[in-house]
């Protein structure tokens, strides 16, 4: 493969847009008689010998696309990583990790919406545990972090969690967030 | 010596000492403490006469420094046997130390680096994501936790809990404004929504219309990258609007 | 090229971040010992060929980075993309990398300068992590880098940092960090 071809190649797989032939002679300072032979190479090579992705032609440009055929697999990339979570799922983490015991009202209130499925999400990953009822009307489950959350963050006991108050010590600017209950909070 | 020297170029009183003891061709080991001493408060004292803000870093340098001075004007006693400490090494072993990051530093700029020199692909997964609610998915680790609290918590004023919204700012109402915006455009930044003039409590009933709204399925919401911008968009024919009117009336907020 | 083969390259194109042999071996639902030499193939198919992109071994993991000659060239298309950083950043970063876990005290007392800043934005980009608390008095946060630092700079892992030696040898005492004075940290 010659400089230009794999500069070209380069550009379309780095681009987060198609690239067309106006862009391309743009980009590589060559005239578009030059890029045309070379798009019809990259794609006759990745056409060709059955490669996980081809030289696709969309929007008036040219992007690298995985092939429709292995998309069941792919779907699978977007899903269960241990490390990443919806940020509904974070954020009613860590309401629960700083506030336990907490209730559902207290994790919804603080959140503004319904947060029962998230919850329960966290129940069937083992991070949440049910601590008991609470002594008030209506009785309602307290929630408190597990065994297995402290060990998905790596801490050997909640006293490891940053404070708040050490958490806005790192900026200056950062004022400290009004605490509900400060109490509970600290 | 020309003072041309400005405080922010350098990145901290170390660095400005480093860059003093080259610019004199000192030896690290050995650093002319008075002349270092007096360099360094021309400097700084230059600085203060140009009405500039010093860090107060800097100063607790220039007060080391004069305490080092005047340990080395102290006449070394004999009568101790013990070897004295130089007065300087605990500031050479610092600036030694310091000169080393600052060299690392200077070295990971150079390293080809991610999104600026070397790119990873961005990748259309054809038929993947479509029509799945790509849930917005972040990077956690203990500071996530800390700062999504710490955002929870800042943006809601504690006497909320209490506050009942008033008959007048009805939900229906809001819910009208929403789509009404959202039926001119074809989508709209979520701050958008919340108009500038609104009082708190409008703000309040417009957020719990948005999140009506999305209860609903009338309109759907996409958020790029982590703590991006959020999207409001129509997921529903703006005829589909009319038909959740009579709805709006069960609302219980108003 | 087979059809694991296809579908390997497919994964590790699609996905945003580095795939280890286990995540291959668990999205493709094949052993790691089928996998390993499809590796190698890849890395040796886009190595040899002088391709615009060469399979990177990465944070623990595989992902396909366009060629570092290509530099110059490709940095047209990322206008506002790269993020420059300060002297500050790097120099916060120089520390944490070969000194972690570092506390906030430490890197200060080396820096010379409060550095909670620079820090609070290194942590928001996720270039650092918190490791927990140190057992000292006071229980100071510990910081360290995360996986995206090692993307950032293109390593395998923290031993493919330059060692220390490598720098400023001026004194041949000075091989490892050196100590701190506790007592000024603290």
């Amino acid at each position: 493969m010659d400089n230009l071809g794999q500069l070209i190649e380069a550009l379309i797989f780095a681009s987060d847009s198609p690239l067309s032939l106006d862009r391309l002679s743009a980009l590589s300072e060559q005239p578009k008689t030059q890029i045309r032979p070379i798009i019809e190479q990259l794609q006759h090579h990745y056409g060709a010998s059955e490669r996980g992705f081809y030289l696709a032609e969309v929007a008036g440009g040219y992007q690298f696309r995985t092939v429709v055929e292995l998309a069941p697999w792919l779907k699978k990339l977007s899903k269960d990583r241990a490390t990443r979570f919806s940020r509904a799922a974070l954020e009613t983490l860590a309401i629960i990790a700083y506030r336990q015991p907490a209730t559902r009202a207290e994790i919804e209130y603080l959140r503004g919406v319904d947060s029962g499925g998230v919850m329960k999400t966290l129940l069937d990953k083992n991070l949440l545990r049910i601590l008991g009822k609470k002594d008030v009307p209506g009785r309602p489950l307290m929630y408190g972090t597990s065994r297995q959350f402290l060990e998905l963050f790596g801490l050997r006991d909640l006293s490891d969690l940053p404070t708040l108050k050490e958490f806005t010590a790192l900026d200056p600017e950062l004022t400290e967030a009004a605490p509900l209950d400060p109490e509970t909070v600290e | 010596m020309a003072i041309q020297i400005q405080l922010e170029n350098f990145s901290g009183p170390l660095d400005l000492l480093l860059h003093l003891i080259k610019s004199h061709e000192m030896d690290i080991y050995d650093i002319r403490i008075f002349e270092i001493t007096e360099q360094y408060l021309t400097i700084i004292e230059k600085m203060q006469q140009l009405d500039l803000d010093i860090a107060g870093e800097f100063l607790l340098m220039a007060a080391t420094l004069v305490h080092i001075k005047s340990r080395m004007l102290l006449p070394v006693s004999d009568e101790i046997g013990e070897e004295e400490e130089d007065p300087r090494a605990e500031l050479v072993k610092r600036l030694l130390e310091y000169q080393r990051y600052k060299d690392i530093a200077e070295s990971f700029q150079q390293l080809p680096q991610l999104e600026r020199d070397i790119f990873v692909g961005h990748f259309q997964l054809e038929n993947v994501l479509e029509g799945e609610s790509e849930d917005n998915q972040v990077t956690i680790g203990i500071y996530q936790l800390a700062d999504a609290f710490h955002q929870l918590l800042k943006d809601k004023p504690p006497e909320i809990f209490h506050e009942v919204v008033r008959e007048s700012l009805s939900v229906a109402d809001y819910i009208d404004r929403i789509t009404e915006k959202l039926s001119q455009k074809k989508r709209i930044a979520f701050r958008e929504i919340f108009s500038t003039k609104y009082s708190r409590s409008e703000l309040i009933v417009t957020f719990i219309a948005t999140l009506e709204l999305v209860k609903l399925q009338v309109i759907g919401i996409e958020q790029v990258g982590a703590f991006g911008e959020m999207w409001l968009a129509l997921t529903t024919s703006v005829d589909r609007l009319a038909q959740i009117s009579p709805e709006k009336d069960l609302l219980t907020y108003g």
